[in-house]
């Protein structure tokens, strides 16, 4: 499809604002539950292929059709690969580190299904950003 | 009252069993009794990472927190601010250098050291994903630019944010734009330099398998300000991951029309290409990538003529690198004061940095220029491995030096590096504790200086060759206190006279650890480094613990007995120290 | 014009000077080695890698070369300021610490640029000394001997080898301190296509690459009392040799050689002129042949030998462009192996040849098998210019004043024509001549064919002789001959006739001549003598030569025929390129 | 001096196919030398001497360019490699986290010198500079797997992991 003025272009950001509005604070009104996995090589090194794997077999398993698993690159926290971003609407997005394929369960048990927080592989968010939502 | 409200309240695991409060049901309680419920919602978040001070909450869209929220808070907080509109006072967050309380969290440094623009996208979109770089304004800069800016125009821009390259030098982009579009003719290129070669850094390899595309806007935006139509990225083979992204992100580009014929409509036409590299640190210097597309030995030539003059296929080229292009987008939508206005005076905008070492938290920062060492290893990289003693920060690679500790403070920017004998290179930060020994990192740089050398020149392909002959001698304690003036003339030297700005940085690594830590050298020089171990008597328990694990079973003593090594038969390989549990292992 | 400052002296130079050529005009002298400028032949080297040549540009920290840095208006040098000095120094004592000491017994004693730099420089010390480069010593070709460990990296070799000659044998191989210019994947030279033509050697600074020194073979052979050893002399020998006896440039000294080689103990001195006017003969006959017999055109001249290895290598499907007429050296050889020999009374091993040559790829053109008959060599051993100075040297012989003789007159009268093979253009210049009176049957007046002279690269001409118009071209330089060999081969040029020689200005430049050192002038000058030679002499076209018909007669028969054809011609083999 | 095999027919054929194919998709293959050798280290492993010189050939260029380049770029590799390239990196950040005794241990467990192969053809050992996973430092990767945190006694284990595949063929 290819975009031809700068308002198509706007149109469509527009139409693809819930993607970032919910992975930035929460806020969105679709109500599908978001993972991000690091995958860049770093991550991919301490293992994100085989998390991200397991986390689409425990979502399969337990049949949860309103989560998605999108792969996305690096966000600097190397010394907790791989890391693991949730974002569910309604709620700040939090960033787990160390979510190696054997915590992909529990990630998705506690976090997604009983909505508690995996307090030891709970990383803080240490930075802010150039905007990308405001105009 | 006529603004909607969100309440964001810490419901982090450390306020929540520290605490054990349960701050969003009485908020949300008293809200539902002041009926304010469609004025204000309560939305429980993660830690904001000042658990201290928690339990915490953010008041939207004012931005301001409030610390140590008490149960006996909750109806004091809705009632003067939400209902009022005034600031609780008594509980704001307080900075804790100015000691003032903050009202706004934004923009000020309260807990979030770090700014970032050219990682803005990484890790939070999908990569392979055009409509996910989309959602974030992707492209929303080239078509601007397009529509509403002639070449001139943007070139004058980036001038006015003063960006300056970050892939070493530190050359105004704004400038090296405007030579190369000042040149006469019609061909000409933009070339990406994504030849990641210094080892330790890995920012330029994050922002291409994280957001391919922002550098790809920006290549584009840089063919419009030159007069460019063909762009191309000079990629290490190195990277096989990002190749494969950047593939997929020129494709979608493509299919979207923001890469092509007539792009947007404005009679534009941009097209990119990747190139390999093939294992050359050399080929991060401009001249020598511009051989290396060319299908030649990545040898670099003398400048001038500058590649803004005469580059690839003689054309006039423009070389910036990764980094400096993924900052393009953001400062095209958010404004060239925008940009000026962080930073130093001489360094705008912020500087990634890829912090490793024995630092506990390994990864990749950006902050804006001036943050100082300190900031940036103990606030964000979480201090020292083991809290061992800090020594030294490498920084620039290579072609870089060190920073001793009481350089910690230094603002950082591209002069004050320089200054301290260091430089901001690309940007890799390797910290170093008490047990690094300086002149074997030295001399592991001049390895890697004189094993990267293309041979062109003699000072680089000599020269570097010589510096690690003695660094080695020195190391070997076969060294002599003459070989230290030997080692600092060639170092003066190749600085004055190599071919290449890699070349005339060589030396660096030796320069600076001889200014800081001239006393390891001669150590070394006059050998006088003791280069067995030794077991302080007084400390040793007897565990025999250390006695276990020598290779070479040179230490003796009985279970309770305080041990010895017979200095004449150890190696020196350091087991002992490593068991021991009390410290008791004195190095050499 | 720009105003710039040099050492305090303010000077106006054009646009475009370097800043070594500013300063020499302010009489400022600033030591060079990787440099090389032939601005005639359209080369300049300017890898700008060696680093003996910066100075100081006030204002800019790093140091900057003077051999290639241009000046602009403004600029502020020093060169003299001791961080340039110091950075000299030390990038000189930096090569030497990777350099064999062996400059008593090397090839290139007091000739060597590295060692005069030393000596400028006044270096007596190597402070940092190390590990040395090795690489195995090369001498698996005939011609030429290539010793890495003397490398300086300058680069001019590869120069050209890839630039002027285009011949693509060297090239910089592996990175950093292990860097080497070698042929592909190290391999030898005699197994690399290498033409031998000796414009690395005459480029090298150091003795890295040298032509193979035949002198104590010569000496041994002169020593033998059993041997009868004779010697030629090329054309372009005697306008270059006084040069190595401080004479100056473009001297000549026919007479004085032919003395010295006597006074060295050779049993006859012959002259390759005579050969050469031999070829001509030939070659005239051959390209009147083709051109009334309807044969391939055009006809490519084949007395250079580094030319012959060129196409063999490059163009291995052209092998029937070529005259298949031996060199003059090689013709006077066979008929110093036959028509010479049966008058003496030895054994046939026991004549031995030597050829004076300015050239290293003749070295390589005397062993070559298909050149030997009976298994005994047509040449048996090949000296360049300067190996004979060498001799003259060692021998005490003063040659400046040495007084003048004449070749032995069996195999020594030449004729103008032969002469000019010296230089670019000279070769089919003596061809026209005795081409135009073979096919016009008329006695050709003005001799001077001065369309055909000049140091252009490639040039083209048109000559009537009667009803024809013969199309001529020319190429010196490798390069040269591979533009004009590739638009024959495209069909986009018609030629009759062709000259080429392999080295830029022809045999004068050869690489076996008196290092030049880059210095054209002298080039220019040597040329100058070889057509000055021409003017002198009585008979100017080969056909004349009385002693080379009286050979027809007495011995060879008709020109291009049998036995001509048995003597005086040769095949070619295609080669690998590699 | 060893004797280079320059002989085109011990290349093949099928390979070559393949290489020439991926050369005519290209527009200027002289510009794009650095493509075709990476291809042509992809099909064939490595850049043998008459590999060098058919790509020479078949870009009508002097085999001493090619191997110019190919000698320059340390990715490139004239020599045949063991069936698994074990990589040790030597980037700074695994340099002072102990590499080089990673190194030494790998070289001593196969009884190579560096960039040998092991007599069985299984292995051979290089040092690569960063893999940009600094974080794991210090790392070996063998094939495309990454070994992070290494340590000597590590290097034993991560090894035979390899040698037991062959040994399940």
């Amino acid at each position: 499809m290819k975009i031809n003025s700068r308002s198509e272009l706007v149109e469509l950001r527009k139409s693809l604002s819930n993607k970032i509005t919910l992975r930035e604070s929460g806020a969105t009104t679709d109500d599908t539950i978001e993972i991000l996995i690091g995958m860049a090589t770093c991550g991919i090194a301490s293992g994100a292929k085989d998390t991200y794997n397991e986390l689409i077999t425990v979502i399969e398993d337990l049949n949860l059709t309103n989560v998605k698993v999108i792969s996305v690159g690096c966000l600097g926290y190397c010394y907790m690969e791989p890391t693991v971003q949730v974002c569910i609407p309604g709620e700040e997005p939090l960033l787990y580190g160390k979510i190696t394929k054997d915590k992909a369960f529990e990630l998705i048990e506690k976090v997604i299904v009983e909505r508690v927080y995996l307090s030891d592989n709970l990383l803080i968010r240490s930075f802010d950003k150039a905007g990308a939502s405001n105009e | 009252m006529n603004s909607k409200y969100t309440l964001l309240v810490c419901d982090g695991a450390s306020c929540k069993t520290t605490h054990k409060a349960n701050l969003a049901a009485g908020f949300k309680k008293v809200i539902a009794e002041k009926k304010l419920g469609e004025f204000v919602s309560v939305v429980k978040t993660g830690c904001f990472g000042i658990c201290g001070q928690g339990p915490i909450v953010k008041v939207l869209p004012d931005d301001l927190l409030y610390v140590s929220v008490k149960q006996t808070d909750i109806e004091e907080i809705v009632e003067e601010h939400i209902k009022n509109g005034n600031v609780v006072k008594r509980l704001l967050y307080t900075d804790p250098f100015t000691q003032e309380p903050v009202e706004k969290q934004k923009g000020k440094k309260i807990y979030q050291k770090q700014f970032r623009i050219a990682l803005r996208n990484c890790g939070l979109i999908n990569p392979e994903d055009i409509t996910e770089y989309i959602a974030v304004r992707g492209y929303e800069a080239l078509a601007s630019v397009l529509a509403d800016k002639t070449p001139i125009e943007v070139v004058e821009l980036m001038k006015k944010s003063k960006l300056r390259g970050r892939g070493g030098g530190g050359f105004p982009t704004g400038l090296k734009w405007e030579f190369t579009a000042k040149q006469p003719g019609n061909e000409k290129y933009v070339i990406c330099n994504a030849d990641e070669g210094d080892p330790g850094a890995f920012m330029d390899r994050s922002v291409l398998e994280g957001d391919p595309h922002s550098v790809l806007e920006a290549m584009a935006i840089a063919g419009y300000a030159i007069g460019a139509s063909q762009g191309y990225i000079y990629v290490r083979a190195e990277y096989p991951l990002a190749i494969h992204r950047l593939n997929i992100a020129m494709e979608q580009a493509r299919e979207y029309g923001f890469l092509g014929k007539n792009i947007f409509s404005s009679g534009f036409d941009f097209d990119i290409d990747i190139r390999l590299g093939a294992g050359a640190f050399v080929c991060g210097e401009e001249t020598a990538l511009i051989h290396s597309m060319e299908g030649q030995r990545g040898e670099p030539t003398k400048k001038p003529p500058f590649p803004s003059v005469s580059g690839f296929r003689k054309k006039p080229t423009s070389v910036n690198n990764v980094e400096t292009f993924a900052n393009i987008p953001a400062i095209v939508l958010n404004g060239a004061d925008w940009f000026a206005s962080i930073g130093t005076e001489n360094s705008k905008g912020t500087k990634v940095f890829a912090l490793a070492g024995k630092i506990n938290n390994i990864g990749l920062v950006e902050v804006p220029m001036g943050t100082t060492l300190r900031e940036i290893i103990y606030d964000i990289g979480g201090g020292m491995v083991n809290n061992k003693e800090f020594k030294a920060v490498q920084s620039g690679g290579p072609s870089g030096g060190v920073i001793p500790k009481e350089h910690l403070d230094t603002p950082i920017d591209y002069e004050s590096l320089k200054q301290i004998g260091s430089m901001m290179g690309s940007g890799g930060l390797i910290v170093l504790d008490e047990d690094d020994d300086i002149v074997q990192l030295a001399k592991f740089y001049l390895d890697f200086t004189q094993d990267e050398s293309c041979g062109k020149c003699t000072p680089c392909r000599i020269g570097t060759k010589r510096m690690y002959e003695i660094l080695d001698r020195l190391t070997k304690l076969e060294g002599s206190p003459d070989d230290l003036d030997i080692l600092e003339d060639l170092a003066v030297n190749i600085k004055n006279s190599a071919l290449c700005g890699l070349g005339q940085s060589a030396p660096n690594p030796v320069l600076s650890t001889m200014e800081y830590f001239k006393d390891e050298y001669e150590a070394y020089a006059y050998r006088k480094v003791k280069h067995t171990y030794s077991i302080i008597t007084d400390k040793c328990i007897g565990c025999t613990k250390c006695a276990r694990v020598c290779p070479v079973e040179c230490i003796s003593g009985s279970v309770k007995v305080p041990h010895v090594i017979d200095e004449s038969l150890c190696i020196a390989c350091g087991a002992c120290y490593t068991a021991c549990p009390v410290n008791a292992i004195e190095k050499p | 014009m720009v105003n710039i400052k040099i050492n305090g002296i303010r000077i106006q130079v054009p646009d475009h000077t370097t800043v070594l050529e500013a300063a020499k005009k302010v009489g400022v002298h600033i030591p060079t080695l990787c440099h090389l400028k032939l601005d005639d032949f359209g080369i300049v080297n300017k890898v700008s890698s060696c680093r003996v040549c910066v100075v100081e540009e006030i204002g800019k920290p790093s140091l900057i070369p003077s051999c290639s840095a241009l000046v602009y208006e403004g600029m502020n040098i020093r060169t003299d300021s001791v961080k340039a000095l110091n950075a000299r120094r030390n990038n000189l004592e930096l090569l030497l610490s990777n350099h064999p000491f062996d400059c008593l017994t090397c090839a290139k004693n007091l000739q060597c640029e590295l060692q005069s730099l030393a000596n400028e420089l006044h270096i007596t010390e190597i402070h940092a000394k190390g590990e040395k480069m090795f690489y195995p010593i090369d001498k698996s070709s005939n011609a030429i001997v290539k010793d890495p460990n003397k490398c300086v990296m300058c680069r001019r070799c590869e120069t050209m080898c890839n630039e002027v000659q285009t011949v693509g044998v060297l090239s910089a191989i592996n990175r950093g301190f292990g860097v080497v210019v070698a042929p592909a994947f190290n391999i030898d030279l005699a197994d690399s296509s290498c033409t031998y033509c000796g414009q690395c050697v005459a480029v090298c600074p150091t003795a890295a690459l040298i032509a193979r020194s035949d002198i104590q073979k010569v000496w041994r052979a002169l020593a033998n009392e059993r041997r009868h050893v004779v010697v030629q002399v090329a054309p372009a020998v005697r306008v270059a040799i006084g040069e190595m006896f401080g004479m100056a440039p473009g001297t000549i000294s026919t007479g004085k050689v032919v003395t010295a080689l006597r006074r060295l103990g050779f049993d006859a001195v012959f002259d390759t002129n005579f050969g050469a006017d031999l070829t001509i003969i030939e070659e005239a006959n051959e390209l009147v042949h083709r051109i009334q017999h309807g044969g391939v055109l055009p006809m490519l001249t084949s007395c250079c030998p580094a030319w012959v290895k060129f196409f063999e290598h490059q163009f291995p499907d052209m092998l029937d462009i070529p005259s298949t007429c031996k060199s003059p050296q090689i013709m006077l050889g066979a008929i110093i192996k036959s028509y010479y020999l049966k008058n003496l009374d030895i054994l046939p091993r026991r004549l031995k040849v030597v050829s004076i040559m300015p050239c290293v790829a003749k070295k390589a053109e005397g062993a070559r098998p298909e050149l030997s008959k009976d298994e005994l060599n047509n040449v048996d051993y090949v000296l360049s210019t300067r190996e004979l100075g060498y001799m003259i040297k060692e021998a005490g012989i003063d040659f400046a004043n040495l007084e003048e003789s004449e070749f032995d007159n069996l195999l020594g009268e030449s004729t103008g024509a032969a002469a000019i093979f010296g230089t670019t253009g000279g070769v089919i210049e003596a061809a026209t001549r005795t081409a135009y009176e073979m096919i016009t049957g008329e006695s050709l007046g003005n001799v001077d064919f001065k369309q055909l002279r000049g140091l252009e690269g490639i040039r083209e001409a048109t000559v009537k002789i009667g009803s024809l118009d013969l199309k001529i071209g020319i190429a010196h330089g490798l390069g040269n001959a591979r533009k004009l060999l590739e638009s024959i081969k495209a069909g986009t040029s018609h030629f009759h006739a062709i000259e080429i020689m392999a080295c830029p200005g022809g045999c004068i430049g050869g690489g076996g001549q008196p290092y030049h050192h880059g210095n054209q002038e002298i080039l220019k000058k040597r040329q100058d003598a070889i057509y000055a030679i021409d003017k002198s002499l009585p008979r100017r076209k080969s056909h004349e030569n009385e002693m080379v018909l009286k050979l027809y007669d007495e011995y060879l028969g008709a020109p291009y025929g049998e036995k001509a054809h048995d003597l005086l011609h040769t095949c070619y083999t295609p080669g690998e390129r590699i | 001096m060893e004797k280079v095999n320059l002989d085109l027919k011990d290349l093949d054929l099928e390979k070559l196919a393949e290489l020439d194919q991926y050369i005519l998709t290209l527009d200027d293959p002289v510009e794009r030398l650095i493509n075709v050798l990476h291809r042509a280290q992809d099909i064939f492993g490595y850049l043998p001497p008459n590999l060098q010189l058919y790509i020479a050939r078949k870009l009508n260029i002097s085999a001493a360019k090619v191997n110019g380049v190919v000698s320059f770029y340390s990715y490139f590799t004239e020599e045949k490699t063991g069936k698994y390239v074990v990589s040790v990196c030597m980037g700074t950040a695994c340099y002072v986290k102990g590499a080089e005794k990673v190194l030494k241990r790998v070289l001593k467990e196969l009884c190579v010198e560096k960039n040998e192969v092991t007599k069985d053809g299984l292995f051979s050992v290089k040092d690569v500079r960063c893999v940009g996973a600094c974080s794991l430092a210090p790392i070996l990767t063998i094939g495309e797997t990454v070994f992070g945190h290494m340590t000597e006694e590590k290097v034993p284990g991560v090894l035979n992991k390899f040698r037991g595949e062959i040994n399940e063929d």
